[in-house]
């Protein structure tokens, strides 16, 4: 089963099942870890990353990343909770999975979540001017935005 | 300006201002004046997608140059002179699309495709290549400049159906068929001069219906196209217009 | 950004309208060349968003802009006469579209198609990085409501572009 | 064997030669003039700069090119100046009959085996 | 000498592709990197459509939100206000009526036609061919008209709300639909006169930008361009939403997954579309259109993810929710976005040309991509 | 001889291939019929628009300038990007109440996405959709309207 499987994967993580989908709770600092086993174990092979999402919680910050295998037909979402709020810092995974590349990117220019080790950490919707990081909740800019 | 020089000089042609004897050699040689214009217009504007066309054009319109020299050939091997109204006189009897036999079919076909690849065409227009290159040679090229340009390459176009029509479809001469002479009278009646320009003008229609039709090829495709199949195709259909005409095979 | 091209009074070199007598050739010519002008417009193709598919949809079989003498769309802005702005302008975007404008040779007019080129149209609040209507970047001779407008409605802003052009401005 | 033709120089054709020549130029010259004088003009920095889709463009334009085109011009060459070596004999060779033809044969083939060669180098290959 | 000239050693050329330029479909940026006609590297710059929709609809209601993500990919506008609708009503567990799904359905899969008709005419406007886009428009308006006659708008329809659609279907739906459809088959056989097994089509695509089925899985792509690659992935299939369980179509897969591979499966997604709309039409159930809900919307608290097929692939929205009106934070994860991942993979090492033509059959919407 | 075999088949396909693709285009070039140009400005008189058309946001007025508004600010709740703005006023009425009426109906068309969310939200049935959609303005400032007409009232008994 693959909760069982989850559980040697990432024993620090927490796993619910009240979603549709499964979901791992994991700390950022295992993220690593826990995402080379997952794309590689026999057991589970999550190779298609879906999609990679950053909430920001305003008091820590979570990566979701849901996950597709496109041979067993799992589905899977890993939450990395970063509890740092000031220097957001989470391990890329762009070289398991390529299209994290971009994904991250998004991330970074967004919610300002920094990649170690990612190859090419730059803006990627914004200009490379641009202050902050317009996602994330405490955001304000007074010139650019009118509130309804 | 290269491209305006260039566009006065192809004029003097087809009109028979003035009766070269060696007219077609002369044509042919004129008409690849165009290349400079379109290298040295490509190269000076100091533009990325200008230059790509500019090399890209040079690259092609001097091959596609050697196949339609190469079926311009073929009919000058028939008529053994390179007048342009010796040639037409030639072709009293009957068109040399139609006398010439299956050589002169082969060549009538490259001879279109080279035109076309030659005076920017689509499916050859890769000096271009507004999907690529945005606008190719002329991208910053604005007003009456860009004007010119588009109209030496309409005036080139006709040049090459000019020549196309003289050495293929008989320039002036009207359409006969053997002895039906109630219809050959008819034909008589139209001017010459509206023969000369239907026929162009039909020759310059097969190379717009081309442009409708057709994707364009890549410059590699295109080189491919030009090197590995027109070429030997035509110096093949040299030889065998060389028998024909030897061997007094045609009518 | 050269407002004062568009200035009535400075449209023709010579001021011709202004001598006494004798100008009647030249304005006559200066209709002529602006009844040439407006038949002739040749569209650049800039589509950023919804907008640019039903641009294109008036330059497709059923609308056929051309028809107006919009005929040829221009990949580059050396040869294009009018700026369709179809979609959002972000601010990313802003000094790319002042580029093209700048690079257009005169005269050049500029068509807002859609409630985004105008004003920002459904981003106008709550947004970081839209400019909130194409006129903060470059002058606009119209604009187009709609989101997007049906291409008969570009057809009559094409048009009222060309009214504006017979009228020298 | 009918004399080869020679050259009859008609002095009138290459005046009209020179005429239409003038007539090209002027209606060039003249269009260039009447669209300066007619037209409106503006200048700024951006205008002067090369047009790249909207973008400064990076890096020079003039640039150390790539040899894959300078290979089929210089391959035309060759196949060009064969063709200018036809042209006479195209002309003549009803007159000679055969013997034209072996001749040409044998012209023919050496240029192919040159060609071949250039196929086979893989100058023909686009890079 | 070299050193004189300063540039002699790589002889690379670097070239701006966009914003504004005929291939990039909008205002995709591309700094391409070339050697003579050789492209080396690909870098695209995304960012001149980026609307900033996600923060916007932080401050939406779930019944307002809806009308953004029409302008997203507006080629398939429909389907993206589906998947929208589909996430609130799992989120607040609404039953959709029969009648409201069949409804959905059809007009997702004509918004899929008209998608790929206009994908049709732009791959062929890209490689160079005028006549096919004239030709796809002229089916296309026929979606569009009966799209205005029902929602009311050609594009961007927002017709689906949550529990249903906006309205009811016009009466001349049906018979409109069907004579579109009777129309589009017998004009089908054309397309493929006149592209498909064009000689100079097939050379410009064949074998041009290959993306293996382990790099197109690695690379997260969706839709037709990973079933290009033989991957199996249409959502329709896997996670069947509305009535698209109970439909009898084929998944269209191509294994070799080069251009003309994705050319093959788009044109075989236009028949399946029609197969569906075909087995749709005539059983459309009477009922209601839409299920009572209440006027203000509050999703729970939780997570929800949704994923729809669009034209252009697998579309994923995901919604945090607090519990109140709007939602915490929405992700759109759209199928633009990791396809044009896999662009500087694909276009390595090919022509210029080449580029076009594997963008073109990437199929890129840019206000998808930068949302 | 099997390499001069394919390279003849190869010539004959794509020579066929390309001029079936030029039967085709010959073909709609020769018929006439084909053609579904639609002709705008002059067809402007009988040009009729589906009947669901979104083009704008009207307010029809009965022929005695009455509205069906009562200024509930239904639809500029619902409507997503600000495009209705009511501002609202207290008339008296004769039994000398006060009651809520619109002073002026601010319509933004150059915002307007036209969604329909604000006719779906309308309870009186206030607004419609109209079916105008030529809105093509020299000046942005034209595009704001007021929909109600001066000097309108609301209907009788619609509350």
């Amino acid at each position: 089963m693959l909760k069982d499987i989850l559980t040697t994967i990432a024993p620090t993580g927490t796993i619910d099942e009240t979603g549709e989908i499964l979901s791992l709770t994991i700390d950022a600092k295992d993220w690593r870890e826990v995402a080379v086993q997952l794309r590689y174990h026999e057991g589970c092979k999550f190779d298609y990353l879906f999609c990679v999402t950053a909430v920001d919680w305003k008091t820590h910050f979570t990566m979701v990343y849901h996950f597709d295998a496109t041979e067993g037909r799992q589905r899977l979402v890993v939450k990395a909770k970063i509890n740092d709020r000031t220097n957001p810092e989470i391990e890329t995974v762009c070289d398991i999975w390529r299209t994290a590349e971009l994904h991250e990117r998004e991330a970074y220019d967004l919610m300002g979540i920094k990649f170690l080790n990612h190859p090419d950490l730059r803006r990627l919707f914004l200009t490379d001017e641009w202050v902050g990081y317009p996602l994330r909740k405490d955001y304000d800019d007074p010139i650019n935005m009118i509130k309804l | 300006m290269c491209n305006v020089a260039y566009g006065a000089y192809a004029i003097a042609k087809n009109f028979q201002i003035w009766d070269l004897n060696i007219g077609v050699l002369y044509v042919s040689a004129v008409s690849s004046f165009a290349v400079i214009g379109i290298l040295m217009a490509g190269w000076s504007s100091n533009n990325k997608y200008s230059l790509l066309g500019a090399m890209r054009s040079g690259a092609q319109i001097v091959s596609y140059e050697l196949s339609a020299g190469l079926s311009i050939l073929t009919i000058v091997i028939l008529t053994g002179s390179l007048k342009v109204s010796d040639i037409i006189q030639s072709q009293e009897t009957g068109w040399w699309l139609f006398k010439g036999h299956i050589p002169a079919l082969i060549a009538f076909v490259i001879y279109v495709i080279a035109i076309t690849a030659e005076t920017n065409r689509a499916p050859f227009d890769m000096a271009e290549a507004e999907s690529e290159l945005t606008a190719g040679f002329h991208t910053e090229y604005s007003g009456m400049r860009f004007a010119f340009f588009f109209l030496s390459e309409y005036i080139n176009i006709f040049i090459a159906c000019g020549i196309g029509a003289t050495l293929f479809l008989g320039g002036w001469m009207p359409f006969h068929i053997g002895h039906w002479e109630a219809f050959n009278h008819i034909m008589d009646f139209i001017p010459s001069s509206v023969w000369f320009l239907g026929k162009v003008f039909f020759l310059i229609f097969v190379i717009m219906w081309f442009r409708w039709t057709f994707p364009r090829l890549r410059i590699d495709q295109l080189l491919n196209l030009e090197w590995k199949y027109l070429l030997p195709i035509s110096l093949f259909n040299l030889l065998l217009m060389t028998v024909v005409a030897i061997m007094g095979w045609y009518f | 950004m050269d407002v004062n091209a568009k200035d009535p009074k400075s449209t023709f070199p010579g001021q011709v309208h202004s001598s006494p007598g004798g100008g009647i050739v030249v304005s006559k010519l200066d209709e002529v060349i602006n009844w040439a002008r407006s038949n002739s417009l040749w569209p650049l193709v800039f589509g950023t968003s919804c907008c640019a598919i039903e641009m294109m949809s008036a330059a497709s079989a059923k609308y056929d802009f051309s028809r107006f003498g919009f005929e040829v769309t221009r990949a580059t802005p050396r040869q294009a006469d009018v700026i369709i702005i179809s979609g959002t302008i972000v601010n990313k975007m802003a000094p790319v579209l002042k580029r093209l404008y700048d690079q257009m040779p005169e005269p050049k007019y500029v068509i807002a198609m859609g409630a985004c080129a105008t004003s920002g149209g459904p981003f106008f609040y709550n947004t970081y990085s839209v400019v909130k209507g194409a006129d903060h970047v470059i002058p606009v001779d119209i604009y187009v409501a709609g989101c997007p407008p049906r291409p008969e409605a570009l057809l009559h802003a094409l048009i009222s572009l060309q009214e504006r052009v017979k009228e020298g401005l | 064997m009918k004399p080869l033709k020679t050259g009859n120089f008609q002095p009138m054709g290459a005046i009209s030669l020179l005429l239409l020549i003038c007539v090209g130029v002027a209606f060039a010259g003249g269009g260039i003039l009447v669209s300066n004088l007619i037209s409106r003009k503006s200048t700024n920095a951006q205008k002067g700069e090369p047009y790249e889709c909207g973008v400064p463009t990076v890096g020079q334009s003039w640039i150390q090119f790539n040899v894959g085109y300078y290979l089929f011009a210089l391959l035309f060459l060759i196949f060009d100046v064969e063709l200018v070596f036809l042209y006479p004999w195209a002309v003549v060779v009803k007159e000679l009959g055969m013997p034209a033809l072996i001749e040409i044969l044998v012209f023919m083939f050496i240029l192919f085996l040159g060609f071949l060669y250039a196929h086979k180098k893989g100058a023909l290959k686009w890079m | 000498m070299f050193e004189e000239v300063g540039r002699t050693e790589t002889g690379d050329l670097i070239i701006n592709i966009g914003p504004q330029h005929p291939a990039t479909h909008g205002v995709l940026h591309l700094v391409i990197t070339l050697n003579g006609e050789t492209v080396k590297k690909i870098e695209p710059h995304l960012g001149y459509i980026h609307r900033s929709i996600e923060k916007m609809c932080e401050s939406l209601t779930y019944r307002q939100y809806i009308y953004v993500t029409s302008r997203m990919d507006y080629l398939s506008s429909h389907i993206n206000n589906h998947a929208c609708a589909l996430v609130v009503e799992k989120g607040l567990q609404i039953e959709v009526p029969q009648r409201a799904q069949y409804i959905r359905v059809i007009l997702d899969e004509l918004n899929r036609i008209a998608s790929h008709l206009l994908w049709w005419g732009a791959i062929a406007m890209d490689v160079g061919a005028i006549t096919p886009f004239f030709h796809a428009f002229r089916e296309r308006e026929l979606i569009t008209d009966i799209m205005e006659e029902t929602c009311g708008a050609r594009l961007t329809m927002n017709f689906m709300v949550p529990g249903g659609t906006m309205m009811d279907i016009h009466p001349d739906f049906v018979k409109k639909t069907k004579a579109f459809l009777n129309f589009f088959k017998s004009k089908l056989p054309e397309y493929h006169e006149l592209v498909t097994g064009n000689v100079i089509f097939k050379g410009r695509l064949e074998d041009v930008g290959v993306l293996s089925k382990e790099d197109a899985i690695s690379y997260g792509t969706s839709g037709p361009v990973a079933r290009a690659s033989g991957v199996s992935c249409d959502v329709r299939k896997l996670y069947p939403y509305d009535v698209y369980s109970q439909i009898n179509f084929e998944e269209a897969i191509e294994t070799k997954g080069d251009c003309y591979a994705r050319y093959k499966v788009r044109m075989k997604e236009l028949e399946e579309s029609i197969r569906i709309i075909e087995q749709l039409i005539d059983n459309i159930p009477e009922g209601e259109f839409q299920a009572k809900t209440k006027a203000v919307l509050k999703l729970p608290k939780g997570e929800y993810m949704t994923r729809v097929e669009t034209a252009r692939g697998d579309l994923g929205v995901y919604i945090t929710s607090e519990g109140g009106t709007t939602p915490y934070r929405i992700k759109f994860r759209s199928p633009g976005f990791s396809n044009l991942s896999a662009l500087d993979h694909m276009v390595r090492g090919s022509k210029i040309g080449d580029m076009v033509a594997i963008m073109g059959t990437l199929d890129l919407v840019i206000p998808d991509i930068d949302r | 001889m099997g390499f001069l075999a394919d390279y003849i088949s190869t010539v004959y396909n794509s020579v066929k291939s390309l001029l079936i693709g030029m039967k085709r285009t010959g073909y709609y070039f020769t018929h006439h019929k084909e053609i579904i140009t639609e002709e705008y400005p002059d067809n402007r008189a009988t040009l009729k628009m589906a009947d669901r058309f979104k083009g704008e946001v009207i307010m029809p007025h009965t022929e005695t300038n009455e509205h069906r508004c009562t200024g509930c600010t239904a639809c500029e709740l619902a409507c997503p990007n600000g495009t209705i703005k009511i501002i609202t006023k207290f008339d008296i009425t004769p039994e000398g109440k006060k009651k809520k009426a619109i002073d002026t109906f601010i319509y933004h068309l150059e915002l307007c996405t036209l969604c329909n969310l604000c006719v779906d939200a309308c309870p009186t049935g206030a607004i419609q959709m109209g079916q105008g959609f030529e809105h093509s303005v020299r000046n942005r400032a034209d595009l704001t309207k007021v929909l109600n007409k001066p000097g309108s009232k609301v209907l009788e008994g619609v509350e």
